[in-house]
């Protein structure tokens, strides 16, 4: 018998010296701090202000990107389980027109629905969450049981559903809403919608068996199915609940323009896969986090009214928009890896 | 007869008007039948839809131009084929050497901004500052507008006024907000906000509110005449829009193509002008568009 | 001076190959990963015209040496010595180009390209035009397989091949590079003895050329049979260097694990129980047809067979990955209905699959995630919460149970050695507690103590009376596990041996019968 | 030991009897034909007209897709290797701008360099191809040096090439250009122009190094890099070539609309990407050929043909289409599946 062996030192652990690793999100946490100081340098420099003390700006920069923010929650989910998730910006949109067809006041003139005036603000949220569910259990669906790639599940969904937006009312805007639905777009509320949702999805995905599920599947689909996940049925709340946020999204978005337009949301999906990604979410699956993707967003957000700060050329901005989203993954990375070795 | 129809955008709050108003008309004539295409602002997807047309061959063709200056390509298209064609809305740059069977029913496009700024410029008695906000860079009648403003304080009367920004919102109304947001966080001070479209406007006015500044402290001015605006206006938050008669347009476009597929003779330029509209004249409005 | 790759893989090429006594040699080399000093002042020789085996535990960084050598890693420190030459390898193409091609641990294919092209890649034949040659390559693929007396289609393609023949394929492409200094990091893990045989068959003929050969392996037969000399790595250390004539067995695993193991197969007789789990007619079309067999509590039922025998695709049939076309299961007496690996957990099975890197880890995952992802399913989770600490301290205990060399829970998996990561995945399948254990190739790239070990666990599961049924392509372990072996060939079951009667030449027949 | 079995006759090889595989693209040939027949039947059941049986349709079928199919051919050489190229419309519209302001008729009244008008061909074809290779190879570079993921490194590319477009002219057309250039777009020259660019990468793919390359790094990149492969040079040629092949594209859409706006090309990228997925290019990599794109592309144009052909009502187009994109890849991969077993 070797039992007795059993104890036999195990090898020196020569890693007690380094400790546990940082969490990766501090890494893009600095290049956040980084973009914003050299905001700040450049503000004091150019335009003799300063570009973080000021309660406005901070506000507005969380605020521009909670509505990316909340798509990006849902997407980095996804992400994780090594999908993709093209369809949340014309989830948003389809969500905003329906959502608001049921929250029209009855002051307006042409309702969509002239039987259907001032509803309480739950009808819409239960229409619009609804509609983005079901648009996410479709792609979901279609994902796990045809084993199309998520790419074009999602990309077909993005393009339905943008479709669903413009025939819904042919084209025209949905206006006339009810201060009662309009209220969650005003102020900080899209900041505090979106930061809750990232809180409990932080929770859900570090604590709970869906998340272990979610990384699992993306780190070995094979594997994981293996494991005795349910591989087909995991996939479908992955892609439910990011279908539910985009629709969370499009309410959020109408509530705050007071309007619905068929329009609303285009390109999203990718502001929101790009927090996700430069917060740190591989797209190959299996690793991610939630505090990165806001960190990630809030980034988004900074660039943005940093521009406007610093007062630089619209013709500019893109050219630089997307110099600075490849900077900062370079950073992010290179950070990583010198980490690493 | 069959009239194939290519609209530049759906998603536009203006054409949108300008598309239901054909698809309206249409249904009131007997055997009159409109196929509408979406070219999603893309210059090559409307000339493909225009072939398209002629390979289905249909009586007539409207097209509303992603881009003016794409139009020569289409009306030799069109020449080829032997199908008529009108432009809606945008003015061809061929508009005068149009061949025989085309025509165009549009407006001029610079009267717009024009009268929009013309009217801010009196509200400010000629003097103060302004920001801009411009509608997609890529788009024409963002630039138009942009440039028209330039001419009108270029002005003698208008000398007074200054740009202090100028930055795009993308036509959207979330994006108006957040830009205006931005600016005030900034510190930035002015008299007047000059919008593209009515949109933004809008966007800037929730944010102006949001952040407690005095409506009537400052001059708001867009332009398409929305219902959203009006009503904007009818609350004093709106104080300068501008009304193109989109329906009318549309009308228009429908009859000449017919006729000229009837092989009747039209008029090859139709000019259907803007309207400016203040809160004086804002009831003549509400019932349209 | 170190001279360059480039200068080098030249002289190499104008067959003006410098006179040394060692074909290659390395001196003092360190290699650290963050977190773990895999290789500290290591050196070690080959001369020409030997196999020298490389031995040690999992993890003593025997693949991480041969990963410098082959221009993978750059170590931190040490010299390269090829032909008594100092030289710096910075890429595969360096290596390859200095006539050193290495055989990986991992199969490192191209799954959708033909076994021709896999072998070939960056060689292609060209034609006149500069258009690559298939007709010719397939040729050359031909003739290559002739030489060594494999037989695969060179047109086939790799994803439609048995783990075996990738790994025969593998063999191949490192053989037709022609190199000086041939590195095999253990080939005949994926192999049964008939494959191994053939294997030793083509290394005895490039040892006839003068080539210099490093054969990595965990099986101490073939040390005996094949090595002329052997270094024995422990925990990033250079132990010694022998000849394989003047030692024992037992010398060696004491050199190992500096220790000594006295009894390699514990298997206790222990009472068998009822029939646990019940297999009829059981077919998947195309694959294998009709198997029947019981496995009773406390029972050992071993499955030997050729490679390509159908094993595999009954076990993973039996567990759901790929159900049934037709025939029965039974569990305890009661017909189940088995779909999907979900539901062969819930009836207490546990599967151990043979690719641990396709089915098995979520290498880019940490050691305690990959433990605890099966129990999860009914254990340790409070509303849809995970018992974070308990599930922890379940983990911590079966690592060192199984003797996982690893710094923390923490760690990657992808950054553990091949037999550490084989322990996690046993270790995540024991915390399940099953009823039903399958295990494929369970000790696949085990070293001998770590293997003794997890024999003993198994059989103490037997003795609690868990029903196990162990696939394994190594005759010892299956003879010395086994209550009864069942023998499997082209997807028919030939015949059942009991412990007492079972010998190699009997299992033999009837695998090939 | 066991040596003496050395000699027993190697196994007969255990693949002939499966035989060879159908080349994938027969699957997505019988989708395209399988399409286009639907469209047949219904053609003449409600519009009484041949859907096939007219030479103007079958003309502009291919010729709405000419562009997206040259953009197809160099995407699909990227997916191959596991990776994507979401800028290759942006650079679309950037060459556009750049190669026709510098193809511009001394009639023309407002020309961008008015020093520089009526040159021959040559130079804005030299010039669209150079700012196409540039874009391509900063992709590449991007991606092989800094390991940052393929769908990031395009993304900023797609938003900076897409700034540099507008700003070029500061969003004004670029219009008046020579009939010499505008040659390349007129008639069938578009498509024309499309399969050879096909033909050429087809061989390319199939029968030199290059395209073993390519596919093996997109099979399993560590196999290909411990073959001796330069994954880093290889992968920057082949983003150099999806460059290429997008300034291309640019010339051949300028030249087709007589005019470049800086908002040519839009969500082309995505047009392409699925052209190439319905045509059985794998997203994962390694799997893929331009036969298959091609098919990929005409499938796309069919559909869009088809559409105008039925007078389908245009607010139902976009619904269908993402239907039909979806479709079309589960029917490809049932169909390939079934026939794998
Ligand atoms: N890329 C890596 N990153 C971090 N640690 C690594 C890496 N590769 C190897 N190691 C560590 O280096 C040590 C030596 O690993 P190596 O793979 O060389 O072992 P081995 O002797 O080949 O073991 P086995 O017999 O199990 O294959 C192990 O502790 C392993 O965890
Ligand atoms: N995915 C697959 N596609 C095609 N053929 C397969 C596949 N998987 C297995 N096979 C074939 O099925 C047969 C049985 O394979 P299996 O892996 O079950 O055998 P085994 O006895 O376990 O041998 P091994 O030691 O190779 O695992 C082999 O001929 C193999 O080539
Ligand atoms: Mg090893
Ligand atoms: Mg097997």
């Amino acid at each position: 018998m070797t039992s007795e062996q059993a104890t036999a030192k195990a090898p020196a652990p020569t890693t007690s010296k380094r400790g546990r690793r940082l969490p990766p999100e501090v890494s893009i946490l600095l290049v956040l701090i980084g973009i914003a100081l050299i905001y700040e340098i450049l503000g004091w420099i150019f335009v003799g202000q300063s570009f973080l003390m000021n309660q406005q700006r901070l506000t507005i920069i969380i605020l521009q990107v909670s509505v990316i923010g909340i798509i990006a929650v849902g997407v980095t989910q996804v992400i994780i389980t090594g999908g993709i998730d093209l369809s949340s910006g014309s989830v948003v949109g389809m969500t905003a027109m329906i959502a608001a067809s049921f929250a029209q006041a009855s002051t307006w003139a042409r309702p969509v629905y002239p039987g259907l005036t001032d509803l309480p603000f739950i009808v819409p949220l239960i229409v619009g969450l609804g509609i983005g569910l079901l648009a996410g259990v479709v792609n979901g669906a279609l994902i796990a049981q045809t084993k199309i790639p998520p790419f074009i599940a999602t990309l077909g969904m993005m393009v339905s559903a943008r479709g669903v937006a413009k025939w819904y009312t042919k084209g025209s805007p949905v206006s006339g809403l009810t201060d009662q639905f309009n209220f969650i777009g005003t102020g900080i509320w899209p900041v505090v919608v979106f930061l809750v949702v990232a809180f409990i999805f932080h929770i859900a995905l570090r604590y709970t068996r869906y998340g272990k599920f979610t990384y699992a599947i993306g780190a070995n689909v094979q594997a994981a199915r293996v494991s005795g996940i349910n591989v087909e049925r995991h996939l479908i709340k992955v892609y439910a609940i990011a279908g539910v946020l985009a629709g969370l999204a499009g309410i959020v978005t109408a509530a705050r323009a007071q309007t619905a337009q068929s329009g609303m949301g285009v390109t999203y999906e990718l502001d929101a896969i790009a927090a996700a990604v430069i917060g740190g979410t591989s797209l190959t699956g299996g690793v991610g986090r939630i505090t990165g993707t806001v960190i990630g967003a809030i980034i988004l957000g900074v660039m943005i009214s940093g521009f406007t700060f610093l007062r630089v050329d619209a013709y500019y901005q893109e050219i630089i928009k997307g110099v600075i989203i490849v900077a900062a993954v370079v950073v992010d990375v290179y950070r990583q890896k010198k980490r690493k070795v | 007869a069959n009239i194939g129809v290519s609209m530049a955008q759906f998603d536009d709050n203006f054409l949108t008007v300008l598309r239901n108003g054909m698809q309206d008309y249409a249904k009131t004539l007997d055997g009159v039948t409109l196929q509408v295409e979406d070219a999603q602002n893309d210059v090559a997807k409307q000339q493909s839809q225009i072939q398209n047309f002629i390979a289905s061959k249909v009586d007539a063709i409207i097209v509303n131009p992603v881009d003016t200056d794409a139009t020569a390509a289409m009306s030799k298209l069109a020449t080829a084929a032997g199908i008529p064609l009108v432009y809606v809305n945008r003015e061809p740059v061929n508009v005068n050497e149009l061949p025989a069977k085309q025509a165009f029913v549009a407006s001029n496009e610079v009267e717009s901004g024009t009268l929009e700024t013309k009217e801010v410029c009196k509200l400010l008695k000629g003097k103060g500052k302004i920001v801009v906000m411009m509608g997609e860079l890529s788009n024409q009648a963002a630039r138009q507008r942009t440039k028209d403003i330039h001419d009108v304080i270029a002005t003698d009367e208008c000398k007074g006024l200054t740009i202090v920004e100028e930055q795009t919102a993308n036509w959207s109304r979330t994006q108006g907000a957040d830009l205006m947001t931005n600016w005030l966080s900034a510190g930035l001070e002015f008299d007047a906000v000059i919008s593209n479209n009515d949109e933004m406007a809008i966007g800037a006015i929730q944010a102006l509110k949001a952040a407690g500044r005095k409506m009537d402290s400052v001059v708001i001015a867009g332009v398409d005449a929305t219902q959203d605006a009006l009503a904007a206006m009818a609350a004093g938050d709106l104080d300068v829009t501008v009304f193109q008669n989109a329906a009318g347009q549309g009308k228009g476009s429908v009859d000449a193509a017919l006729k000229l597929a009837k092989g009747e003779k039209v008029e090859a330029k139709v000019y259907i002008p803007f309207e400016l509209v203040t809160p004086d004249n804002l009831s003549k409005y509400q019932s349209k568009n | 001076m170190a001279v360059s790759p480039t200068t080098m893989a030249a002289v190499r090429a104008s067959g003006a190959v410098p006179k040394a006594e060692y074909l290659l040699n390395v001196e003092g080399i360190r290699k650290e990963f963050p977190g773990v000093l895999a290789l500290d002042d290591v050196s070690f020789r080959l001369k020409r015209g030997t196999v020298h085996a490389l031995m040690g535990e999992n993890g003593a960084g025997k693949s991480t040496l041969m990963k410098i050598l082959a221009g993978i890693y750059v170590p931190d420190q040490g010299e390269v010595f090829l032909k008594g030459l100092s030289i710096r390898l910075k890429s595969p193409l360096d290596a390859l180009e200095n006539g050193i091609a290495m055989i990986h641990q991992e199969l490192n294919l191209m799954p959708f390209m033909t076994v021709a092209e896999n072998i070939w890649i960056r060689r292609e034949p060209k034609n006149m035009f500069g258009f690559v040659d298939h007709g010719k390559m397939f040729e050359m693929t031909a003739d290559l397989f002739n030489r060594l007396n494999i037989a695969l289609d060179p047109e086939a393609q790799v994803r439609d091949l048995s783990v075996a023949n990738r790994q025969m394929v593998e063999i191949a492409k490192a053989v037709s590079y022609e190199s000086d200094v041939l590195i095999m990091d253990e080939p005949t893990s994926a192999l049964t003895e008939r494959e191994v045989a053939h294997l030793f068959e083509i290394i005895r003929s490039l040892r006839s050329q003068g080539i210099g050969i490093v054969y990595i392996t965990h099986k101490m037969n073939e040390l005996f049979e094949i090595a002329d000399e052997f270094s024995v790595f422990r925990d990033g250390r250079y132990i010694g260097t022998h000849a394989s004539t003047d030692v024992t067995r037992d010398d060696i695993i004491k050199m190992m694990v500096g220790r000594e193991i006295t009894q390699m197969f514990p298997k206790e007789t222990v009472p068998i129980g009822d029939v646990v789990l019940s297999v009829k007619d059981l077919s998947l079309k195309n694959v294998f047809s009709g198997v029947s067999f019981d496995v009773r509590a406390g029972e050992i039922l071993g499955i030997a067979g050729l490679v390509g025998s159908g094993r595999s695709n009954v076990a993973e049939t039996i567990f759901g990955v790929t159900p049934a076309t037709s025939g029965s299961i039974a569990i305890n007496g009661k017909p189940v209905a088995i779909a999907s690996p979900n539901q062969a957990i819930q009836h207490g099975m546990a599967f151990i699959t043979e690719d641990r890197k396709e089915t098995g880890c979520l290498l880019i995952l940490d050691v305690l995630e990959n433990m605890q992802i099966a129990v999860l399913q009914d254990r340790f989770v409070k509303f849809g919460f995970v018992a974070e600490k308990e599930i922890s301290a379940a983990c911590k205990v079966m690592s060192e149970k199984l003797r996982v060399k690893t710094p923390n829970l923490q760690e990657r998996v992808e950054n553990l050695s091949g037999g550490n990561q084989q322990k996690v995945l046993i270790g995540r399948w024991l915390l399940t507690n099953p009823k039903i254990l399958i295990l494929d190739e369970p000790t696949r790239g085990i070293d001998v103590g770590a293997k003794a070990e997890i024999h003993r666990l198994v059989s103490e599961l037997a003795k609690q009376g868990v029903a196990v049924i162990m696939i394994s392509s190594e005759m010892p372990e299956v003879l010395g596990m086994s209550d009864r072996i069942m023998v499997m060939h082209e997807g028919r079951v030939t015949g059942f041996l009991d412990r007492e009667e079972a010998t190699q030449v009997k299992v033999m027949e009837l695998a090939s019968k």
